[in-house]
């Protein structure tokens, strides 16, 4: 079984799905990050995100980083599902999970894991409100 | 030499193309190619920084560029 | 909507059925633990694991730790489901949910959750290989 | 009075059983009860410790005994 299971995805992500290759006799921890899209920006009401991929460099960028953690934890499998187009509120844009024989190697894999994902992965975040919108980190 | 470009986020919504080609001198390089994008996009300086990947790496220094190298505008990222 | 939903169980965990309490538009970040059985401990091959807990006791002291969480973290909601009964190896035995407006604090407050709950919480593990048994943390 | 005596995991193991009573003299403590069961059940001494819960809650200094309080046996814990 691989040790990556990374997808780019335009429709809802299943948690339960991703999380059946996850369940192995070895790995008594299991960490899941969700991120949920929030219905306020500061002072805003958001809309909807809109949320855009360079598909096949992301996939390149979230395998450095898994090969990375698998390296530096010791993790057994990393799974990785961000989701693009249109999102709103409550629904969720990314989930990531990690598992390993112990805990702390998952907990400090997975926080690792969205830091990096955060600054090197090339996917771009569209906060759409009543009144505009903004690309989000683009402006100083 | 042909040289795909391709847009991403803000600098898609600048530049109002995902995809184009440029035809450069041979030799052309990185840093000579996004002089070139921001002399053709000047409002690609209202974004805080921009990084640039050939053929899907991020480029780190400055190098030559080779017939149907494709080179991506990279915003700052957020995804997650 | 409650801040805890702590539970002690005697049939399998579902993560599913958890998590939705946890998908709301104030909460854009959520941790999940979950915790599987091992099939081997040490050299031995592990048949299964009998759990029991003090049922009264460990929801009262999975409250405190809630509470003291929710507190120090800020966080939003806190969901523990613990199973009692025979686990066999593969499956999950605790699981563990903390949603948070942001992403540290739901770490922070997810590992500190699973430290106390190995520490107070009147929950007994007894591994038991093909040719014995051991209460986990019993003996010297 | 009535004290009720519950035994969880390696303590119930050792005990037999999983709850029982005890009649003790008014005024009897926390450390008194603990001194009982030891001498009852002399293999609670193979255990690295075991803590008390009176009530549902950790005893964590001496204290006096009422009339059907509930005191627990904690073996080490392994939850999770």
């Amino acid at each position: 079984m691989s040790k990556l299971d990374l997808q780019i995805l335009d429709k809802p992500l299943e948690l339960a799905g991703i999380m059946q290759s996850h369940q192995t006799e070895e790995d008594g921890a299991v960490v899941v990050f969700q991120g949920n899209i929030r219905g306020n920006a500061g002072s805003k009401k958001v809309v909807h995100i809109d949320f855009e991929a360079y598909d096949e460099m992301a996939l390149k960028e979230l395998e450095k980083i898994g090969d990375l953690l698998i390296t530096k934890y010791h993790v057994s499998k990393i799974s990785v599902h961000h989701r693009v187009g249109r999102v709103l509120p409550s629904e969720c844009a990314v989930i990531t999970i990690v598992s390993s024989p112990h805990r702390e190697a998952a907990y400090e894999a997975s926080k690792e894991l969205m830091n990096m994902l955060k600054k090197t992965v090339p996917i771009w975040k569209k906060e759409v409100y009543s009144d505009g919108h903004t690309w989000i980190s683009a402006h100083p | 030499m042909k040289i795909v470009i391709k847009a991403f986020g803000i600098a898609r919504e600048i530049a109002g193309k995902q995809q184009w080609e440029v035809i450069v001198d041979d030799h052309f390089t990185i840093d000579e190619l996004r002089a070139l994008l921001i002399e053709e996009l000047p409002k690609l300086k209202t974004i805080i920084q921009f990084s640039l990947a050939k053929n899907q790496v991020y480029v780190v220094t400055n190098e030559q560029l080779s017939e149907g190298d494709e080179i991506a505008i990279i915003p700052p990222v957020s995804g997650g």
